[in-house]
């Protein structure tokens, strides 16, 4: 029974995975500089914050909806964040701000999706708007610059050599793994996604476990604006323009249903990887910026038309 | 085997740009590729998508330090957003020249990052000439619309600045509208169009870019107002010479790009060849208008 | 059997917009008693268990439970009041595993709130294996066939523990091998004091297991009786408030000319070496179990799903046939076992279901002609008696059974003169049945041939000319109806006796 | 029968519509400047490109698909078009080129959903990058511009006093309508988003029809580019950006389910409207660039907010 549950759970990675591998290795081949560690470690940095917004979305796309503010909230986030930061409250309780402010854009979301029965991607699309005016406005549209040593550290520090936004992206997917297989929450996502109306009459509290799950996704964009914010040492009230695409790019080509139900958030961050070492790969060859958007856009196409024909050989 | 795309002769510069979206940033890289050229060095040119990503161009720097390019040139997409990416750098031992908009001072101090040299003109400056400019063709007396960039972006908010500052000094000058239209030509074209149902009294326009300024004529064009409303755009793009040369517009701030970029690499090349740069090349910023459009 | 009413319904009504499903209804159930609910396709069966389940609210009226008022709030609640149900429309999840279903909304969880997979699973499979099917709990529900699904639903619904159990048309996907072992599985429950409303449009079966019979016409009631009072004339003219003179009203017409004939037909793993033939005016009934092979064949024969071998002949013409527009071209009907999802398109109306394979027929230069397609319509809705207010009323609104019904008029608007039935008359109620078998008859007096797969034995036997039986993707045996009984069809069904 | 069929087909559109009056209202009442011809006549112009977009939206929306690309098409047949403009090709040729690229690429995508199987999402995100890449690259990211007086009268001259974009809006608006409701195409269309399976099994050809859907889409898109090319008096390969939120926007705002199945072509119109006047109204009333954000946002949400609530109240 074990190597049955295993492929079904893992199987569908095969692609996508494939894909990554031999991104890799053409790229190894065109590049000397591509595979060095200090690379590698550089393209998981640049990874990391859309790798982690990315899981929000995964939950999300599982239920079948979509949230086009991840990015506007986190910019938002971050303007609030950096704004505490700057009137001297400690890291600790400001990073809890930062988060708490993007748990809570993403909570208004899974109200306006539950109780005010809007689309999804309707009220995410409406959501976009408000937060990054409230960006705007917040900071009056001037970047916030300049924070302290211990806060900057979770962006540039490293941990084992390997720098703390890899670290932190590791946790996050290994409890998102964990949540989606092991625990009611991921299950009642996969299930609402499957079949809203079936959940509802088993008994699943369908509203409540909609709103955590874009709540999630607001707190995930909350934690990308930490990183960003350290990273930077700015927080920018026009930053994350376009992160959902990325993020909703990563999720798809990792396998995840945008008809909602299946999905698996290893794929996600093989997903996620794919777009980022074709970025990085790109700007090591020297590509024109012409050519790149290109180059991008038929490798995601290519990824999920190679992920499709392998799954219908399977099957 | 693994290949390498480099030509043996000669350093390799990279150019990193806000975006190539943009006919600015496209003389830019004319210039340089000249320069390049010349000196007979490897220029690689990169910018992000979008023009307001600076994560996106902190990435591509990232990932141009471990190319090993031998000196960078950026044009920040943020002035201090990029001071991480320089410091970076920095410690890669790779000069960065900076182009276009200056990096914050005090935030790369606090760094400790270096930059080797500052090319280009001050985009304060040039909102101011154009406001100037402004004061000056309406006498003191009169009513004037902006149309702003993205909101919250560095570049345009600079412009605004500069020429505020220049209307504020003439009491005369009323600003009717202030409203945004996102550097596109489209939107330029819409937000003035609403702007003058509501301020038919509008006498001159300063548009932070050509694009939205072209926009715009076009709509005061419909509104068969050509020749009544002052237009004055920035950056002088091909487009907006023509409609100068025609008298649709009536000037525009110029910021010599093609300058820039030359400029840039030579500096590089000198940098990389153990001699040193001057911290500040300026590049001339003026206004062109009919006059002295050649 | 004791005489204490467990449960009480009193004047309830329900609204819809523009329908009163239920007006002043009563029921009341004793503990422990099997309560069949009876009636026509939309009198109102469903949405009265809907109430007690949780999924609807009631209009007005009270329901007493154990003697006390409830309000039922919602499907959680009744759960927890002890109520379990087995909706008539599969309510699963496919995309998740048979034991994820069953424990859905009540999964246990140790101290850290992990679910506690292994319970689930092991407990899953007993369920499963006590209702006698062969069913991996692992197995994902999309991958199951329907009478699979079915059975999903069942065990989801005994996993509950209900003190009150509802059953809206269990075995309508069933073969009579599933539904024995059903029926064992209720008169256990039964013994162990487990209230059960049972609804089913086989009127045969409820002599089997009912206690007393509440009918319903229309969203009224009609009366409650003993079930040993009661026999199946009784039964329908409760029902229909007419006399069917016979349930099946055979009417056999002349055999014409080859219409489609099969040879070696092949698809690996599902058929194998199928040989058939289908004559104008005759009906070919195709018995087998679950799982044997029948909705394949029909699928395969639709250009659904691709052969690896075989030949097909439409009248007497070799054709390649690769999609169902081919099928269709060629003559060829196709009524599907699932309704839902692939039968009706739930967003559209009743006219634009019926009228879908023949849009064509309405269209010229692309443009419709909705007049024409109008009449189409209408006629096919009185011919088929569909309950509906109008024809431009979503499908999704309609009751089972004229949903049913809708997915067959879609084919005799096209007037397709193949016609491949799947389960036709599932969920059916006897009226309606009766007239469909009558249109059965009208279309083979015109010449039209019909394959007619079908569990229920005695409509094979009723309604066929020649019957086919299928085990484990193979044709075993080919017999003339008249003599059949139900004891051969099943020797055959299971492989026990050769025919060959 | 007719009344309850004529609110059956046009009732659903009552919320937005008496949304749209409402905004229209507040409007009337806050600026003197809103209700006048000319201005009533520059938004519906301003809408005009939106809403023609949007029609080939609503198409794909109604089949359960989206299209992400429109806005990169708009860029690309843009181009184009203006390039062989310039290059002297008499101005009806021209537009047939802007179209015919704009269709290509449509059926690029059509083809890459049916036979290559991707979901709609990622192949016409993919076609977003792709086809913004091949603008630049067309282009050398420069504008292009400057063309014959007969062909910028498609989008300056007026009819009747009507501009010409608005004529062809409402030209394109009554076509749509009528493929949606009478014909073949229009048919499938509902039937391929409700239910595509059921749709192949009553002999649809689905994958044809979806092709047309994407490469109505791809058309519309071309005509976009014409009327903005005329207006603008100018093709820039940066066109459209963002394009495909509008669009989106105005067909849900309008009432067509992102489920697909259910819409109707007048709600997008609708919608558009409310999209145009509220930017419009927001001009004229001199609000500040980051609140017209977040009004915006709250707008579409309670635009939509409206419609569902008075939708409850209908069943
Ligand atoms: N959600 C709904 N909206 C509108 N009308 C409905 C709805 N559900 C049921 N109805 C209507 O209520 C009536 C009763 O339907 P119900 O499903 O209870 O019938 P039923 O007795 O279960 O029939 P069947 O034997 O066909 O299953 C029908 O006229 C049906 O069209
Ligand atoms: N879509 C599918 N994917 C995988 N297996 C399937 C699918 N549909 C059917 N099967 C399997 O194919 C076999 C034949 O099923 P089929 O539906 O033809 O049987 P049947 O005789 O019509 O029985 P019934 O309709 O009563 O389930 C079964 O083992 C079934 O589980
Ligand atoms: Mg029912
Ligand atoms: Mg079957």
């Amino acid at each position: 029974m074990v190597p049955k549950d295993f492929l079904s759970h893992y199987g569908r990675q095969f692609g996508t995975l494939i894909g990554l591998l031999v991104l890799m290795l053409v790229l190894w081949i065109l590049t000397p500089h591509f595979f060095t560690v200090p690379n590698l470690l550089n393209v998981a940095q640049q990874t990391s914050i859309n790798a982690i917004i990315a899981v929000g979305m995964t939950f999300v796309i599982i239920t079948a909806g979509i949230d086009l503010s991840v990015g506007s909230i986190v910019a938002f986030s971050g303007v609030v964040l950096a704004s505490v930061l700057q009137a001297g409250l400690p890291v600790p309780l400001a990073i809890a701000v930062g988060l708490g402010v993007g748990l809570l854009s993403g909570l208004v979301n899974g109200l306006l999706i539950t109780y005010g029965r809007l689309p999804p991607f309707i009220s995410t699309l409406g959501m976009m708007s408000v937060a990054r005016g409230a960006a705007l406005l917040y900071s009056q549209g001037r970047p916030i610059s300049g924070f302290s040593e211990s806060f900057r550290l979770l962006a540039t520090g490293e941990t084992f050599h390997i720098p703390n936004p890899v670290i932190i992206m590791v946790l996050v997917y290994a409890a998102a793994h964990f949540v989606l297989t092991r625990t009611k929450l991921g299950r009642y996502t996969y299930a609402i996604g499957g079949n809203e109306e079936a959940a509802s009459l088993s008994g699943v509290n369908v509203r409540l476990y909609k709103a955590m799950v874009y709540g999630l996704s607001g707190l995930l964009s909350g934690l990308g604006a930490i990183i960003l914010t350290a990273r930077l040492n700015s927080a920018q009230p026009i930053a994350g323009v376009m992160y959902e695409l990325d993020a909703i790019a990563a999720t798809v080509i990792g396998g995840t249903s945008l008809m909602g139900g299946e999905g698996r958030i290893v794929g996600t961050l093989i997903g996620a990887f794919i777009m980022g070492v074709l970025r990085n790969g790109l700007n090591l060859l020297g590509v024109s910026s012409f050519v790149q958007q290109t180059v991008i856009g038929s490798v995601i196409i290519m990824a999920v038309l190679i992920d499709m024909a392998l799954k219908k050989q399977r099957t | 085997q693994r290949g390498n795309n480099q030509a043996a002769a000669g350093p390799t510069i990279a150019l990193v740009m806000k975006t190539l979206n943009n006919p600015f940033f496209i003389d830019m890289q004319l210039g340089a590729e000249a320069a390049a050229k010349a000196l007979q060095v490897n220029l690689v040119v990169q910018a992000a998508e979008r023009e307001v990503d600076v994560e996106k161009q902190m990435q591509i720097i990232e990932n141009l330090i471990q190319r090993k390019v031998q000196a960078i040139c950026i044009t920040p997409s943020g002035s201090r957003e990029i001071v991480p990416a320089i410091v970076k750098a920095n410690r890669a031992g790779i000069p960065v020249l900076i182009l276009d908009t200056r990096v914050d001072e005090v935030a790369l101090a606090e760094a400790g990052g270096q930059v080797a040299t500052f090319i280009g003109s001050d985009n304060f400056e040039g909102g101011r000439i154009a406001g100037e400019y402004i004061v000056n063709r309406l006498g003191g007396l009169g009513k004037v619309a902006i149309l702003e960039g993205i909101p919250g972006h560095e570049t345009g908010d600079a412009r605004l600045g500069g020429f505020r500052q220049a209307i504020e000094n003439s009491p005369g000058i009323e600003i009717i509208a202030s409203q945004t239209a996102n550097w596109e030509r489209d939107q330029g074209y819409n937000v003035f169009q609403n702007i003058l149902q509501s301020h038919p009294e509008v006498q001159a326009l300063f548009a932070c870019n050509d694009m939205m300024a072209l926009g715009a004529i076009e709509a005061i064009a419909a509104a068969g107002k050509t020749g009544e409303i002052i237009v004055v755009g920035f950056d002088a793009v091909a487009d907006g010479r023509e409609a100068i040369g025609r008298g649709t517009m009536d000037g525009s701030i110029v910021q010599h790009p093609f300058e820039m970029g030359k400029l840039a690499v030579e500096q590089a090349y000198q940098l990389i060849n153990g001699q040193s740069s001057p911290a500040y090349i300026p590049v001339n910023i003026e206004l062109i208008t009919k006059e002295n459009l050649n | 059997m004791n005489n204490v009413p467990m449960l009480e319904m009193q004047h309830i009504r329900k609204t819809f917009p523009g329908v009163v499903a239920l007006d002043d209804v009563n029921l009341t159930l004793r503990k422990g008693e099997v309560h069949i609910l009876l009636g026509e396709n939309g009198a109102g069966k469903s949405t009265l268990v809907k109430i007690l389940s949780g999924a609807y609210q009631k209009t007005e009226g009270k329901i007493i439970l154990n003697g006390q008022e409830v309000e039922i709030r919602g499907p959680r609640h009744a759960q927890e009041l002890g109520i379990g149900i087995i909706y008539q429309e599969f309510n699963l999840v496919f995309q998740l595993s048979a034991a994820e279903n069953i424990f859905l909304g009540r999964e246990r969880t140790n101290k850290l709130g992990l679910i506690d997979r292994k319970q689930i699973f092991e407990s899953s499979q007993k369920i499963l294996d006590n209702l006698g099917v062969k069913i991996d709990a692992f197995s994902l529900v999309k991958d199951l066939g329907v009478a699979q699904q079915q059975m999903v639903e069942v065990a989801k619904a005994l996993s509950l523990d209900a003190k009150l159990l509802i059953m809206d048309e269990p075995t309508s996907a069933l073969t009579d091998l599933e539904i024995k072992e059903l029926f064992a599985t209720i008169r256990r429950l039964k013994k162990r004091g487990v209230t059960i409303i049972y609804i089913s449009h086989r009127l045969e079966e409820l002599f089997e297991i009912g206690d007393r019979v509440s009918v319903l016409r229309d969203g009224k009631q009609v009366g409650t009786y003993p079930i040993a009072d009661m026999t199946q004339t009784d039964l329908i003219r409760l029902m229909v408030d007419r006399d069917l003179k016979t349930q099946f009203p055979k009417q056999y017409a002349k055999r014409g000319e080859e219409l489609l004939r099969v040879e070696g037909l092949s698809r690996k793993g599902v058929l194998d070496n199928i040989n058939l033939q289908l004559h104008r005016g005759e009906v070919l009934g195709i018995a087998g179990l679950l799982g044997s092979g029948r909705t394949e064949l029909a699928r395969a024969l639709f250009g659904v799903d691709k052969i690896d071998a075989g030949k097909i002949f439409i009248r007497g013409k070799r054709q390649k046939i690769t999609s169902p527009r081919d099928a269709i071209m060629l003559g060829l009907g196709f009524l599907t076992e699932d309704r839902k999802s692939q039968g009706l398109i739930m967003t559209l109306s009743v006219k634009e279901n019926v009228c879908l394979p023949s849009v064509e027929r309405f269209s010229r230069w692309g443009i419709m002609d909705l007049k024409a397609e109008d009449q189409a319509a209408h006629q096919s809705v009185q011919e088929l008696r569909i309950k509906t207010p109008g024809l431009s009323q979503k499908v999704v609104y309609l009751s089972g059974g004229n949903q049913q019904k809708v997915v067959m008029s879609k084919w005799l608007c096209r007037q397709a003169d193949i016609l491949i039935f799947d389960e036709p008359t599932r969920g059916i109620d006897v009226g309606a049945k009766v007239e469909i078998y009558k249109l059965m008859n009208r279309l083979t007096a015109e010449g039209t041939g019909i394959i007619m797969i079908s569990s229920e034995l005695p409509e094979i036997l009723g309604m066929s000319d020649r019957i086919a039986v299928m085990h484990q993707g193979q044709l075993t045996a080919e017999f003339p109806a008249q003599g059949a009984t139900q004891e051969k069809i099943m020797g055959y069904a299971l492989g026990v006796s050769n025919g060959a």
